[in-house]
């Protein structure tokens, strides 16, 4: 969130700056310490920002931001400092002025690592922390909060007086808490206003800090008090929320699974079919997010944001007709042998794995995220992440149209009616063979949209569908075979249990426990949690 | 159902087939064969398949040259799939039908301990070109991946120093390698005054890819007021899922740096690497080393697989390393002859592609620089750091009791690669 | 006599078979160590741990047979017991390098040295001793197997609910021993190896003893089940895969049946996985990998469930092929072997076995029928064959 | 046997009821089977036939009530192999033979004896074990059959072999569920007679449909409806209640 926030801050400050700075009679930096940052290594770059920043000049924050950016270059033949832009023209570091008749083959990177980055933004902050833009004070604040330095006290305090955002107050006050509460010299009333700034704001960071101040020896019982009630207080609150926070990561893991489990359920679940290609729909599915994404990316660069709702019915239909293929080729002839389905079904998932790996190759796809995919919502105590929140959303979507198809579609109703009784089915006039091949296509193509959305948080490569294919299968016949409702208890009831148990077991632990107990779970009912009960379920 | 006759007919004529079709194929004109080991399916294909064709490009190169000692080079080709007693059974054939005078391959430390004894037995040459554990140094084997001292302490020097990171996350999958490493680590950054409740270690299995939780607690763990960093011994297909979600929950390098020694240019291509800007990795190389020989050798690496999106990688380079020497130490000996190489590869020196030389150690570890550098939006490293000479690979850890008072040395007299200097005995077998 | 008794007993296929098994036990090792490498029978010595491996699979396949052809059971977790029974072994091995590892500690195998273990855990006690080990090979595995039937055939799991939970068992496990904290050397395993009762592993004779050993253990273990499956009992399992509930009714406990059925198979399993070790040189927590069990399934699909022979014969042509087409045509063969699945499954149900048998038939009434055209021939005898019943 | 359990009757329900998620199956049903008697039952579909016979052999446990056999065994503590073992046979509605195995192992797998799993596996066959199932192969009349594999049977020698099964058990008393379901008349006659001499020695439970094949068999009948006991007594008797009329019979 912070660094998604920051990112747009940045930039929107970069334009800002430059504009500002163009129109502005703020005299140019200082051409000699700007310059001076094509020489020396890495190490003594703090130095040189620190130089720059003692000026107290503006006109080195584009400087700084170029260099943050990774677009601070200098020229080989004589050091000038140069920003060149990934677009636009290239600027003179120094003066401001743009430049022309410059090739990038004549200029060398200015190297800048994470330290660097850091004190460059503390920095530019502490340049703009009483700028009258608000977006730019915001990003000085949190910078300065982050950084949480006693220098900075001063800053903070004069920046204080100033403000009129009561949000940005707030942030100030905090961070300003931050900093007193380790600053020795702070007054004991500073002291008490720190705590309880710190209490409200709660959280790990506040929680370390109270927890270092009650430990020193040269403060006074009250604040000791005030302090340890503070620690107690934001333990409690973070153990509350930690709760939530699991429940959350339970959900989401079962979203997930419930993603790969779906298709399961129609084409395993209703058909009978074990079906070991399951994996490998999942996969073009992804494959195929990755085909529209590399389409979009080299013709149309617009539209990327859209990237996955286009690829969402492509996915649908590339999975879908394999498996349709899939039915009418291989499976239509083995109805009445499951456990041949599942030899034959290896098969064809060892070919499509190695289909995927002769056409695009043995490594990991690069499929992006679209913006509205990235970064996370705070939600009090609570950290949700935007790709794991539509991830569960979308799941729910599928299962919910998926529940629909099957109940209030004539489709549906045929579908139901075959898996039931073929003979009555046939003889009552539906056509059962393509009934057949349809549900099939519509397990492999729901399989083929989990793709889709499994490629945002996993590999995509070959061997995406085996990571994803046991899991698939615990789900569908911990829930119950048969049962679209079981598959989603059962995926998410799996995914809670799981997170619940890895902080005490570890990851491998919670996950042997897991097995262990759906294990378990099936001889209390051999059936699955939402068994089929009746008499037809003995024939 | 079968009559004794047919059975037998049948038996003999499969019993046939499996002699044939072991017995491999003779080729008419004379030729240096060099084995090639690496999976090609399975898992561990996402990392191997390329090493495969770094080898082809290399031997067709060579080739071009005019091969060795008069002779072209033939490659061989088998795929072990990912599974470690096909590494043995296809090494055996390498060495035993194809009789091949070299072999570079393998990729993870279980598939190399299970060819080792084949290697022993039938007196081949083994290169193994990937980062690995340590403790460990065979007569046949020689290793031009990093040992931990040419990888994981320097990249914690680096972050003492430049970071001044004072708690640590050692993530890694748990199999020996970060165990060994974290081992290690934790022995060295105690040695530095990193107290325990400092140090956080965690392990998770292979192809771990819910990371929510753990993601979250080193969240948690580096918000305590000291600068934290991460460094992961994740091995492969799970690290795309933990950089994601250490995106996803606004984990940036500036706030807590990860360094990794399993990730490269090769898995960088598997994801969007705009939000891990300023994560950081060790190695020996990296496709971005700004040398005349490092241009070259990706142009002909891309002009080979016609792809221009292809990168290069350490391994890669390890195996451009390890061929070299190979070469040069047939032609210093004069012949293929497994026992001349051996001795003759001992000394070898190649120019490396990052602008040095590579000497093959008498322990069979190599010489190299090392690398830290830095993940950048375009998928390469930005190298912020190297070494100011080249570190010799060390098969016995100084950081590990019992295995600090090992040594190896493959020259005569000593001829040992596990040798106590206090019970003054070659330990083991050999 | 022997002969007779075989043929009496087990029937004409069935007999060649386990004639053929104990003749390759011994000619195969003469072949290599007797004759010279030149002449035109001499088996390479890389070949026979092939073989022996193979062989060893076969076992495995035998042993899923009978619970999956016989009793109905399609365990996909097989594998676990495969290699349960080679870690007993492999720790048997381990043990016996003593101070020879590298860092020559005289009791702890390198990886725990490695790891700063302080002392052998309890569960490598004993394993010190061969006959120690040879127990835990079946134990381990019988008792896994024992107190997971139990529960399994008690609660009535059956069909794909028992296939998926011994999936999730094996699946278990696999993590389980991938873990470094469980003291079997974590994705590493166990491995180098030097020597078995004091013959060295790398010697051409121990090699070639483990082959005969292997060859003699599948023709025994294969006796075994053709005893067991010609006998009432056998009988009784092979009804379980028509009405299970008959057999409850007419007063059989059908549980205790796949109770024996399976414990029996995943001591077989242990068996082959124990004499497997030490020809492949490496145990580790792969062969636990669920992908490995299937695999076993399909070697027993390919030759024909539900007779005792085709999973001899599946496993042997499947490892065959695999080992065939991995390096003549390493970048493609995944593609040969997924076809040969699908086209085994479409155009050979009942595996190859099956198709023996069917061709057979089909010449024995193509040949019954034109003898009756002719008129001459005395009546078609009746079909002396014990397995047209299966 | 005891002069205890010769007074007791042979199989006694009392206030049995069980429900499926709801549904009561089987309501407050009693039921009584002397030794040597053979009882039909009748009753609408659903009236609980089929579940009261699986009350009886284990299937299925009632909710509550009372279920002994030769007055002193609760069956409701028992599974359907102990209940077996203790005497009573169970015919299915459809069918159910080992259809992989020939009419003769068919009928060797049902043979009385030890049914232990080592007992079996060691077991062996003897003269007497052989002249017993010649005798059961005569009485279903499947002598010419014995070698054919029960799967190419026809639906009528199937419900024979697998009345033959039951014999070869030896029960006491024999559940038979629709044993002339698709049977041509001759069949059905057939089976009648053999239900009567199978009668002469023990107990014998059957439900039908088939109101001539009842007549066929002339014994005492029960009707069924809802789950509980409409009437009993003589076909006729029965046939004239005017709730039998109602619920089954005119309809």
């Amino acid at each position: 969130m912070y660094s998604k926030l920051l990112q747009l801050v940045a930039s929107a400050l970069l334009v800002v700056v430059a504009l500002s700075f163009q129109s502005a009679h703020a005299e140019p930096a200082p051409q000699q310490l700007v310059n001076a940052l094509a020489t020396g290594k890495l190490k003594q770059k703090p130095a040189q920002i620190e130089a720059l920043a003692a000026t107290k000049n503006p006109a080195i924050i584009p400087v700084l931001q170029a260099l943050i950016e990774g677009e601070l270059f200098y020229l080989k033949n004589d050091g000038q400092v140069v920003i060149a832009p990934q677009s636009g023209p290239m600027i003179d570091a120094a003066t401001g002025k743009p430049l022309s008749g410059l090739n990038k083959s004549s200029l060398k990177k200015i190297k800048a690592n994470n330290k660097v980055r850091r004190i460059a933004r503390a920095a530019i902050a502490k340049l703009t922390l009483q700028s009258p833009v608000l977006a730019e004070r915001q990003a000085a604040v949190e910078a300065l909060f982050k950084a949480a330095k006693p220098e900075s006290l001063s800053l903070l305090l004069e920046a204080q007086k100033n403000e009129t955002d009561p949000q940005l107050q707030t942030r100030l006050a905090q961070a300003i808490a931050l900093i007193s509460l380790q600053d020795k010299a702070a007054t004991a009333k500073a002291q008490q206003a720190a705590i309880a700034q710190l209490r409200s704001l709660g959280g790990q960071q506040a929680l370390a800090l109270l927890q270092a101040f009650t430990a020193r020896d040269d403060i006074a019982p009250q604040e000791k008090e005030a302090a340890t009630r503070a620690v107690e207080a934001i333990e409690k609150s973070m153990a509350l929320w930690g709760i939530g926070q699991n429940v959350w990561y339970g959900l989401s893991l079962g979203s997930v699974l419930l993603l790969a489990a779906i298709g399961l359920a129609i084409t395993f679940g209703v058909m009978g079919i074990i079906n070991m290609a399951h994996g490998e729909m999942v996969m073009l599915g992804a494959y195929t997010t990755f085909v529209v994404q590399e389409v979009i990316r080299s013709s149309f660069p617009g539209v990327f944001e859209y990237s996955l709702a286009i690829a969402l019915p492509l996915a649908f239909l590339v999975a879908g007709s394999v498996g349709f293929a899939m039915e009418r080729g291989i499976i239509r002839f083995l109805y009445g042998r499951p456990l041949e389905t599942l030899l034959a079904t290896w098969g064809v998932s060892l070919v499509l794995q190695q289909a995927v790996r002769s056409i695009f190759g043995p490594t990991n796809k690069q499929v992006g995220n679209p913006e509205w995919m990235s970064g996370a919502y705070e939600l009090g105590g609570l950290m949700l992440t935007a790709n794991r929140l539509w991830i569960l959303a979308f799941a729910l979507l599928v299962f919910a149209l998926l529940l629909v198809v099957l109940r209030r579609t004539r489709f549906g109703l045929q579908m139901r009616a075959v898996t039931q009784n073929r003979r009555m089915a046939a003889s009552m006039g539906i056509r059962t063979p393509w009934v057949d091949a349809f549900t099939f296509a519509l397990g492999s193509g729901i399989a083929g949209i989990a793709g889709v959305a499994l490629s945002q948080i996993a590999n995509v490569s070959p061997n995406l569908g085996q990571t994803y294919i046991i899991d698939s299968f615990m789900v569908v016949v911990f829930g119950g075979v048969g049962n679209l409702w079981g598959t989603l208890v059962g995926a998410m009831t799996l995914g809670v249990a799981n997170k619940f148990l890895e902080p005490y077991a570890g990851a491998v632990l919670a996950k042997i426990l897991t097995l262990v107990f759906i294990i378990l779970f099936i001889q209390k009912r051999p059936r699955g949690l939402f068994a089929q009960k009746g008499r037809a379920v003995e024939a | 159902m079968l009559n004794p006759k047919k059975f037998l007919k049948a038996a003999s004529l499969s019993a046939m087939l499996a002699t044939t079709l072991v017995s491999g194929s003779a080729s008419a004109e004379e030729t240096i064969k060099v084995g090639i080991l690496h999976s090609l399916s399975g898992t561990m294909a996402i990392s191997e398949t390329t090493l495969k064709d770094a080898m082809l490009m290399l031997i067709e190169d060579q080739n071009a040259k005019g091969g060795l000692l008069g002779k072209k080079l033939e490659p061989v080709v088998v795929d072990p799939a990912s599974d470690w007693p096909l590494f043995a059974e296809k090494a055996k054939e390498l060495l035993a039908v194809h009789k091949v005078d070299a072999v570079f391959g393998n990729w993870t430390s279980v598939s190399r301990k299970s060819v080792l004894p084949v290697f022993e037995e039938l007196n081949g040459i083994l290169f193994y070109p990937v980062q690995y554990e340590g403790e460990e140094s065979q007569r046949n084997v020689f290793y031009t991946g990093a040992a931990p001292n040419q990888q994981a302490i320097p990249a914690v020097d680096y972050l003492l120093e430049n970071e001044e990171v004072e708690r640590w996350v050692l993530a890694g999958t748990d199999y020996v390698y970060p165990r060994t490493t974290n081992k290690i680590l934790a022995a060295y950054l105690k040695a530095k005054g990193v107290a325990d409740e400092d140090i956080m270690i965690n392990y998770t299995p292979f192809g771990h890819s819910d990371w929510q939780t753990i993601v979250s607690d080193i969240k948690a763990f580096g918000s305590a007021g000291k600068k934290t960093a991460v460094v992961s011994t994740i091995n492969g297909d799970a690290n795309v899922p933990f950089y994601k979600e250490l995106g996803n929950q606004g984990i940036s390098a500036e706030d807590i740096p990860v360094v990794a020694f399993s990730v490269g240019e090769e898995e960088l291509a598997g994801l969007d690497t705009e939000p891990l800007v300023g994560h950081l990795a060790a190695w020996n190389y990296f496709q971005s080393v700004e040398t005349e020989a490092n241009y070259e050798f990706i142009a002909k690496w891309k002009d080979f697989t016609k792809d221009i999106n292809r990168v290069t990688n350490d391994p890669m380079e390890a195996h451009y390393i390890g061929f070299n020497m190979w070469v040069k130490a047939v032609e210093k000996a004069g012949s293929t002859e497994v026992d001349s190489v051996i001795d003759a590869l001992v000394g070898v020196s190649v120019p490396n592609l990052s602008g040095g030389y590579s000497t093959m150690m008498p322990n069979h570890h190599i010489t190299k620089p090392v690398l830290i550098g830095e993940i950048q939006a375009d998928g390469q490293f930005e190298i912020v750091d190297q070494t100011d000479g080249l570190v010799a690979g060390d098969a016995w850890s100084d950081y590990l009791p019992d295995s600090a008072k090992l040594i190896s040395d493959w020259r005569a007299p000593l001829s040992c690669g596990n040798y106590n200097v206090e019970t003054k005995s070659c330990g083991g077998d050999s | 006599m022997i002969t007779a008794k075989l043929l009496s007993r087990f029937g004409l296929s069935a007999s060649a078979l386990i004639v053929a098994l104990l003749a390759i036990a011994i000619l195969f090792p003469l072949a290599n160590l007797a004759l010279p490498p030149e002449n035109p029978l001499h088996v390479p010595s890389h070949l026979l741990p092939l073989l022996g491996k193979y062989l060893c699979y076969a076992m495995l396949a035998l042993a899923l047979d009978l619970v999956w052809g016989y009793c109905g059971i399609l365990s996909l977790g097989h594998g676990a017991f495969f290699a349960l029974g080679g870690y007993a072994m492999g720790m048997y091995l381990m043990r016996q390098i003593g101070p020879r590892g590298v860092y020559a500690d005289p009791i702890l195998p390198d990886f725990m040295v490695f790891l700063n273990w302080q002392e052998l855990p309890w569960f490598w006690y004993g394993f010190d001793q061969f006959w120690f080990a040879c127990l835990m090979v079946l134990l381990v595995p019988g008792a896994l197997a024992f107190v997971f039937g139990w529960f399994a055939f008690r609660s009535r799991v059956t069909g794909v609910y028992l296939s998926i939970i011994t999936q999730a068992l094996t699946y278990a496990l696999l993590l389980a021993f991938f873990r470094n904290d469980m003291g079997f050397g974590g994705n590493n395993g166990l491995t180098d190896f030097k020597e078995i009762l004091g013959f060295s592993l790398q010697a051409d004779s121990t090699r070639a003893a483990l082959f005969a050993a292997s060859a003699i253990m599948l023709a025994l273990t294969f006796a075994l089940c053709r005893a067991i499956t010609l006998s009432k009992l056998g009988k009784v399992m092979q009804a379980l895969t028509n009405a299970e509930n008959r057999v409850r009714f007419i007063g059989y406990r059908v549980e205790h049946v796949k109770l024996f059925a399976f414990t029996l198979s995943a001591m077989i399993a242990g068996i082959a996985g124990a004499l497997y070790v030490p020809q492949v040189g490496i145990i580790n927590p792969g062969e636990f990998a669920p992908a490995n069990s299937i695999e076993v399934v399909i070697w027993t699909a390919v030759g024909g469930r539900g007779t005792l022979l085709g999973p001899i014969f599946g496993a042997l042509l499947v490892n065959g092929g695999k080992s065939y087409f991995t390096a003549a045509f390493p970048e493609v063969w995944l593609f040969a072997l997924g076809a040969l699945f699908i086209a085994v499954t479409l155009f050979l149900p009942k595996g190859i076995v099956g198709l023996v048998t069917q061709l057979q038939e089909r010449f024995a009434a193509r040949k019954a029928a034109a003898k009756r055209q002719k008129q001459t021939a005395p009546p078609a005898k009746p079909a002396l064959n014990p397995e047209a019943a299966e | 046997m005891s002069t205890m359990q010769e007074n007791q009757p042979l199989l006694y329900l009392d206030g049995v009821s069980v429900s499926f998620d709801g549904f009561k199956a089987i309501n407050n049903l009693s039921l009584v089977v002397d030794h040597g008697e053979m009882r039909a039952i009748i009753g609408p579909n659903g009236a609980g036939k089929t579940t009261m016979m699986d009350i009886i052999t284990g299937k299925t446990r009632p909710d509550t009530g009372e279920v002994f056999f030769e007055g002193e065994k609760d069956l409701t503590q028992l599974d359907e192999t102990q209940i077996a073992n203790l005497g009573i046979g169970r015919k299915f509605q459809k069918p159910t033979v080992f259809e992989g195995h020939s009419v003769y192992d068919n009928l060797v797998l049902a043979l009385k004896g030890d049914r232990g799993v080592f007992a079996t596996l060691f077991s062996r066959f003897s003269a007497k074990d052989r002249e017993r199932i010649e005798e059961i192969l005569a009485t279903i009349r499947l002598q010419s059959r014995a070698q054919t594999l029960a799967a190419d049977l026809s639906h009528g020698q199937k419900q024979w072999l697998e009345i033959g099964m039951l014999l070869a058990q030896d029960p006491k008393l024999l559940l038979v569920d629709e044993p002339v379901a698709g049977m041509t008349d001759a069949e059905t006659e057939e089976t009648a007679k053999l239900l009567r001499r199978i009668a002469k020695t023990r107990s014998v439970v059957v439900v039908e449909h088939d109101m001539g094949f009842i007549r066929d068999l002339g014994v005492k009948v029960t009707c069924l409806a809802e789950g509980s006991v409409l009437a009993e007594g003589s076909l006729d008797h029965v046939s004239a209640d005017e709730r039998v009329i109602l619920s089954y019979l005119g309809r």
